[in-house]
């Protein structure tokens, strides 16, 4: 009954590639990009994200319906955030 | 090996359905704590757009280095739970024990550094209310960035004292040998749980600890 | 399909004492239970209704104080909506049927539903205790800034309350889905699933993705009232406006929590007392769909007037004009159904017909909200009080009743006395048009809501209203009634008393704790009424 | 034009025919759909009852032309309510730049109205007839909300920021003004009139005693006793930016943004002088918070109205 076994070496992949991640965060936050430096952080923090959840909280052998789960649950995040931000954004106009 | 007895509830038909359920209702679970912890990303997107100076001047109020060994605190105790939920699954008794108890570790490690900053806030006199002080104009604006950090970090910790404590009862019931590679369900959703509560972290990092750094 | 031998042992009598209610993990017991505590807080936030129309029979504050009335609003707001509406349907019969009508033994994790039960309890006693201690005054939507920094009632432990309560919600939601994918019966495709199933898939969606913004906006107002963070208050650097988004991110899609199963419970009922397939299957599936996913983009339309600015109120509006669309698809399929049906007029069918009435007008009236250039005058009068209570009182609860009757003689064994059922059903409709038709005519004159006192001029209507309430709140005493009455008294019920399709209509009343003895494969579409089995022979009198 | 219809508010207001015409057609469409689904609902009951023998033949359980029909033309009849919507609500949020301008500080029950030549009111306002009014609202404590029934018109009031409604009363008469945002224990108390005069009784009431000091003439006060002189002088090498001129004007921010200099801009300032820093200015001003109440802001602002850029002003921001 046993489902898909990660190779530990998988694992291991995983894990430096995260802990380089978090490295580079750090450093390329010290680096003067202007409004750049959120979208880098947001995006290497997505990537991060996405390592853990493929191959950690094993998605990647999961079934189709945990991704449509998944999504939801961002997408209505972005939902919230977005239209709430439509209103701040447009109350100078 | 023990009789592999998949322990399978009346209403289930066979255990493969009885682990899917559990899956899915852990994975619809986490959908809702992102719903849960979005509220407070919410509340940091809207008023960082409103006080953006304000933002930076609190954000270097917080130290990086602790900031950032804390993540790969958190990093490590998401591999050592990876590895715990494998043994797990390949029924090496021993091998769980020990990557659950690295994992508590690693987590204990992560809140002991918490409150170490948290103290370092409240002596600083960060704590908002009535005790807030900040030199600087931005006094106002920075006393929100710090009821959100509080709010995001609080939220956190209390997931992570929560995340502790059912890895203790897992070791417990691991200890006595009710896991099987033909049923170790428990582990494998506590496992879904903490890599959850580390990717909080992953986001809460670098939009807390690391805002405008290179002014 | 041969008559499964009627054991004497089902799901009732199985054992007894106090013990096999409170420890029981039974999704029919768990749903008795919810039908009970329910029917508990119908009642409180019934009598509340009461003393807010006693006190408007005349212009003066003569009954009450003006801040015993701003509790009254208060609290009758905050038990009908989270201790009534929210749970109702879905708790009840959504507990007792999502099984049954799937073929499956259980929901997917009994003892989380004991657990939804006890939270709801636990938020209850709550709000039960702070009601005692002197009750709350900021309305059930506790607006910022004055719910956190000027209301000096209890504030936060309703608020803790409810947060409890909504994880009840969260984890039935979460039952719901899960039972839904996982464990329907072989043969069973989605598209064969009953129309209450698909209104509860939907509702269980808005459940998941809403609920907890609504747990999130409590724990701010708790730490903005106790600890003074600042997230909404001025004085401390906060927006008001921005609670106003969270509140509403998840308090619009509730509104949807508490009409979609209702829609279900029409949906079923339509099609048995036609003896009719539903007409549009598929449409009206997915209008419960749309509802569910475009209910999440309209929340702004409550805040035309609160400061939002002008884009993204438009933004807002046009939406809202989206998401009345589904909602008018499924009144024309259920209106269609009807033609070329055998229409017979039981009590359930009775609350139907009150339904798509009333629910029409409520929905009808919507598009006046929509409306922006409108909505600026009607917003905060009761134009809006009338709209939400021909929604929720002509809808979900006309659809509540409608579908207690119709599936009492599953969930109890018994029939319920026919004549007096439609007798309430009559009452109850004379009395809901009487109570809040006025309230229309008051809004657009410009009575504000929540008023302790009125200019005369508003008395006449006022009058009308409150005289409509006492004959809506008999109304519904005499269900409550003969409802009891029957548990005992009621002749025993067949298997089938409606010759309706649905699984749970295969299995004896009430039926044994395991529901099926053997797990039913499903070979024919949803709602097959017109296969020979179902066909009644003429002249017989259900 | 309909000012004798039973239980129906007067018309006084420009914007009140227009909302109404809205609300008529809203109700010709609800009545018709209404009629509809009753008449049919009734109709398929009495006709394919149990026992009636009308045939049954043909009975269809779905139509994809039937659901295109009901989908679509709903549609279009919702986005022509939606249009006729929004130009209402354009016309209701965009105020005619002659209005007369009027101050109003919502408090915990009551209304606090000030015109400009100083005119103090409380929960009444006085207006003449046929002249566009503008309504500048703050609160000093919970969110309320500015509502005349007769003039179709309602805005939040709320604190900490600039809200404003704009009317123009096309008959005279005493209607309502209500607060209609739930505020505490006397909400349903915080109530008032809108008294509509000839415009020539309206100026010998206005000239009235009761006459406080003009809000701009007070504002100069404030802003003298305040100090913001000695930075904000129009002579060159002054500490603060140059105010003259500044109502209405483009601010250029450090860091490149661009601000138009409104009420709510120059408030903010006033308050939190560090959220918009005027470019080539060291943020220096401490906040005024709590030394001025909302009144004495509304005044300052005022005040700042009044003053015209200088003739020769270099590099002086244009006057919008």
């Amino acid at each position: 009954m046993s489902e898909h076994v990660v190779p530990r070496r998988v694992y291991y992949a995983i894990f430096s590639t995260l802990i380089v991640l978090t490295g580079v965060t750090v450093a390329v936050s010290f680096v003067d990009l202007g409004p750049l430096n959120t979208l880098v952080a947001m995006t290497i923090a997505c990537v991060k994200a996405t390592f853990v959840v493929l191959y950690f909280m094993h998605a990647r052998y999961g079934s189709r319906l945990i991704w449509v789960m998944l999504g939801a649950g961002v997408l209505w995040l972005v939902i919230l955030i977005a239209l709430t931000m439509g209103d701040y954004a447009s109350r100078g106009w | 090996m023990s009789e592999a007895v998949s322990r399978v509830a009346h209403h289930f038909d066979d255990a493969a359905q009885q682990k899917d359920a559990a899956t899915l209702g852990m994975w619809v679970f986490l959908v809702t704590e992102i719903l849960f912890f979005g509220g407070l990303f919410l509340a940091y997107v809207v008023y960082r757009t409103s006080f953006p100076e304000a933002w930076v001047e609190a954000s270097h109020e917080l130290d990086v280095t602790l900031g950032g060994i804390n993540t790969a605190v958190l990093i490590l105790s998401s591999l050592t739970m990876a590895l715990a939920v494998q043994a797990a699954q390949l029924g090496r008794r021993k091998g769980l024990i020990v990557f659950l108890a690295l994992t508590i570790l690693l987590g204990g490690t992560f809140l002991g550094i918490k409150a170490v900053e948290y103290h370092h806030k409240v002596v600083e006199h960060h704590v908002p209310g009535a005790s807030f002080q900040f030199h600087g104009a931005n006094a106002r604006a920075v006393q929100i960035f710090f009821s959100i950090y509080f709010a995001m970090t609080g939220m956190h910790a209390l997931h992570m004292v929560i995340g502790v404590g059912l890895l203790l009862n897992l070791m417990r019931q691991g200890l006595a040998g009710r896991f099987t590679p033909a049923w170790y369900t428990p582990v494998e959703m506590v496992g879904l749980y903490w890599h959850f509560v580390d990717i909080v972290w992953i986001f809460l990092f670098p939009l807390l600890y690391l805002v405008g750094r290179h002014g | 399909m041969t008559q499964p031998p009627a054991p004497d042992r089902h799901y009732l009598n199985v054992n007894y004492g106090v013990r096999s209610w409170l420890l029981t993990v039974d999704h029919k017991r768990i749903a008795l239970l919810y039908l009970g505590s329910v029917t508990l807080f119908f009642m409180i936030g019934g009598i509340f209704a009461m003393l807010v129309r006693l006190e408007l029979l005349t212009p003066e504050g003569d009954l009450m104080q003006a801040e015993t009335y701003n509790k009254m609003f208060t609290m009758h707001g905050i038990a009908m909506v989270f201790f009534f509406l929210l749970p109702a349907i879905p708790a009840v019969l959504g507990n007792f049927l999502v099984p049954m009508m799937i073929g499956a033994k259980d929901l997917a994790f009994p003892r989380l539903n004991l657990l939804s039960w006890y939270l709801y309890m636990i938020g209850a006693l709550f709000t039960i205790w702070a009601i005692v201690a002197g009750g709350v005054d900021t309305g059930w939507t506790f607006y910022t800034p004055y719910s956190t920094a000027w209301s000096n009632t209890n504030v936060v432990p309703v608020a803790l309350g409810i947060f409890v309560a909504g994880f009840s919600s969260i984890l039935t939601g979460l039952n719901f889905i899960v039972t839904i994918h996982k464990m329907r019966a072989p043969g069973l495709t989605w598209f064969r699933l009953p129309l209450f199933i698909w209104a509860h898939y939907a509702t269980s969606i808005i459940m998941i993705l809403g609920t907890p913004v609504l747990a999130i906006t409590i724990v701010l107002v708790a730490l903005e009232r106790i600890f003074h963070f600042g997230f909404f208050d001025p004085a401390l650097g906060g927006d008001p406006v921005l609670f106003q988004h969270f509140f509403w991110f998840y308090s619009h899609p509730a509104v949807y929590i508490m009409i979609l199963p209702a829609m279900g419970v029409i949906s079923e009922l339509v099609a048995c007392y036609s003896r009719k397939r539903i007409f549009g299957y598929s449409f009206v599936a997915f209008s419960s769909l749309a509802i569910a996913l475009v209910g999440f983009l309209v929340w702004g339309h409550h805040m035309f007037v609160s400061g939002q600015s002008v884009y993204a109120a438009l933004v807002f509006s046009i939406l809202s004009f989206l998401v009345a669309i589904p909602s008018a698809v499924k009144v024309f399929n259920w209106t269609a159904t009807l033609y070329k049906g055998r229409i017979s007029f039981e009590t359930p069918m009775l609350y139907v017909f009150g339904f798509i009435g009333l629910f029409t007008v409520g929905g009808l009236t919507g598009l006046f909200l929509a409306a922006l250039g409108l909505d600026v005058h009607v917003h905060d009068t009761y134009f809006i009080v009338a709209h939400f209570h021909y929604i929720m009182v002509g809808g979900t609860i006309m659809a509540y009743l409608g579908g207690l009757h119709f599936w009492w003689p599953k969930i109890s064994g018994r029939l319920y006395p026919e004549w007096w059922g439609r007798l309430s059903a009559g009452v109850i409709f004379v009395g809901f048009n009487l109570t809040f038709f006025p309230q229309f005519i008051l809004g657009y004159l410009g009575m504000p809501r929540r008023y302790h006192v009125y200019p005369e001029e508003f008395q006449v209507l006022n009058v009308m209203s409150s005289a409509g309430a006492s004959i809506l709140g008999f109304g519904y005493l005499i269900p409550l009634v003969y409802m009891i009455w029957s548990m005992r008294y009621g002749k025993p019920a067949p298997a089938n008393p409606w010759s309706a399709a649905g699984l749970e209509w295969t299995t004896p009343s009430p039926p044994p704790t395991e529901n099926f003895p053997v797990t039913p494969v499903v070979t024919e579409e949803a709602y097959a009424y017109d296969l020979p089995a179902r066909r009644l022979p003429e002249g017989t009198h259900v | 034009m309909l000012n004798n219809l039973p239980f129906f508010p007067p018309q006084a207001s420009t914007s009140a025919a227009q909302v109404d015409a809205l609300y008529f057609y809203l109700i010709g469409i609800s009545g018709l759909m209404s009629l509809l689904i009753a008449g049919l609902l009734i109709g398929f009951a009495v006709r394919y009852r149990r026992r009636s023998r009308a045939s049954r033949a043909g009975a269809v359980d779905g139509s994809m032309k039937l659901e295109l029909i009901w989908t679509i033309i709903p549609f279009f009849v919702a986005m022509s309510i939606f249009v006729w919507g929004a130009g209402v609500f354009f016309h209701l949020s965009r105020p005619p730049d002659d209005a007369m301008n009027i101050l109003v500080v919502g408090k915990r029950w009551m209304w606090k109205l000030q015109h400009l030549n100083g005119r103090r009111e409380i929960n009444e306002l006085h207006v003449p007839l046929g002249r566009a009014v503008r309504l500048t609202m703050t609160s000093e404590d919970v969110i309320h909300s500015f509502y005349v029934p007769a003039f179709r018109v309602k805005a939040d009031v709320l604190p900490g920021r600039y809200t404003s409604l704009w009317f123009e009363p096309t008959r005279p008469g005493r209607y309502h003004l209500f607060c209609a945002e739930y505020c505490g224990t006397r909400h349903s108390g915080m109530v008032g009139w809108v008294v509509v005069m000839q415009p020539e009784e309206f100026q010998t009431w206005l000239g009235g005693d009761a006459r406080d000091v003009a809000p701009a003439r007070a504002g100069e006060r404030l802003f003298t006793n305040l100090g913001c002189a000695t930075c904000h002088n129009p002579g060159s090498g002054a500490r603060g930016p140059s105010l003259q001129g500044v109502f209405g004007s483009t601010i250029a921010l450090k860091g490149g943004a661009r601000a138009s200099a409104d009420e709510s801009y120059l408030r903010e300032s006033i308050l939190d002088p560090q959220a918009k820093l005027v470019d080539g200015y060291e943020a220096l001003m401490p906040t005024f918070r709590g030394l001025v109440g909302e009144e004495g802001l509304m005044q300052i602002i005022e005040y700042l109205k009044t003053l015209e850029p200088a003739a020769a002003q270099p590099g002086g921001t244009p006057q919008s």
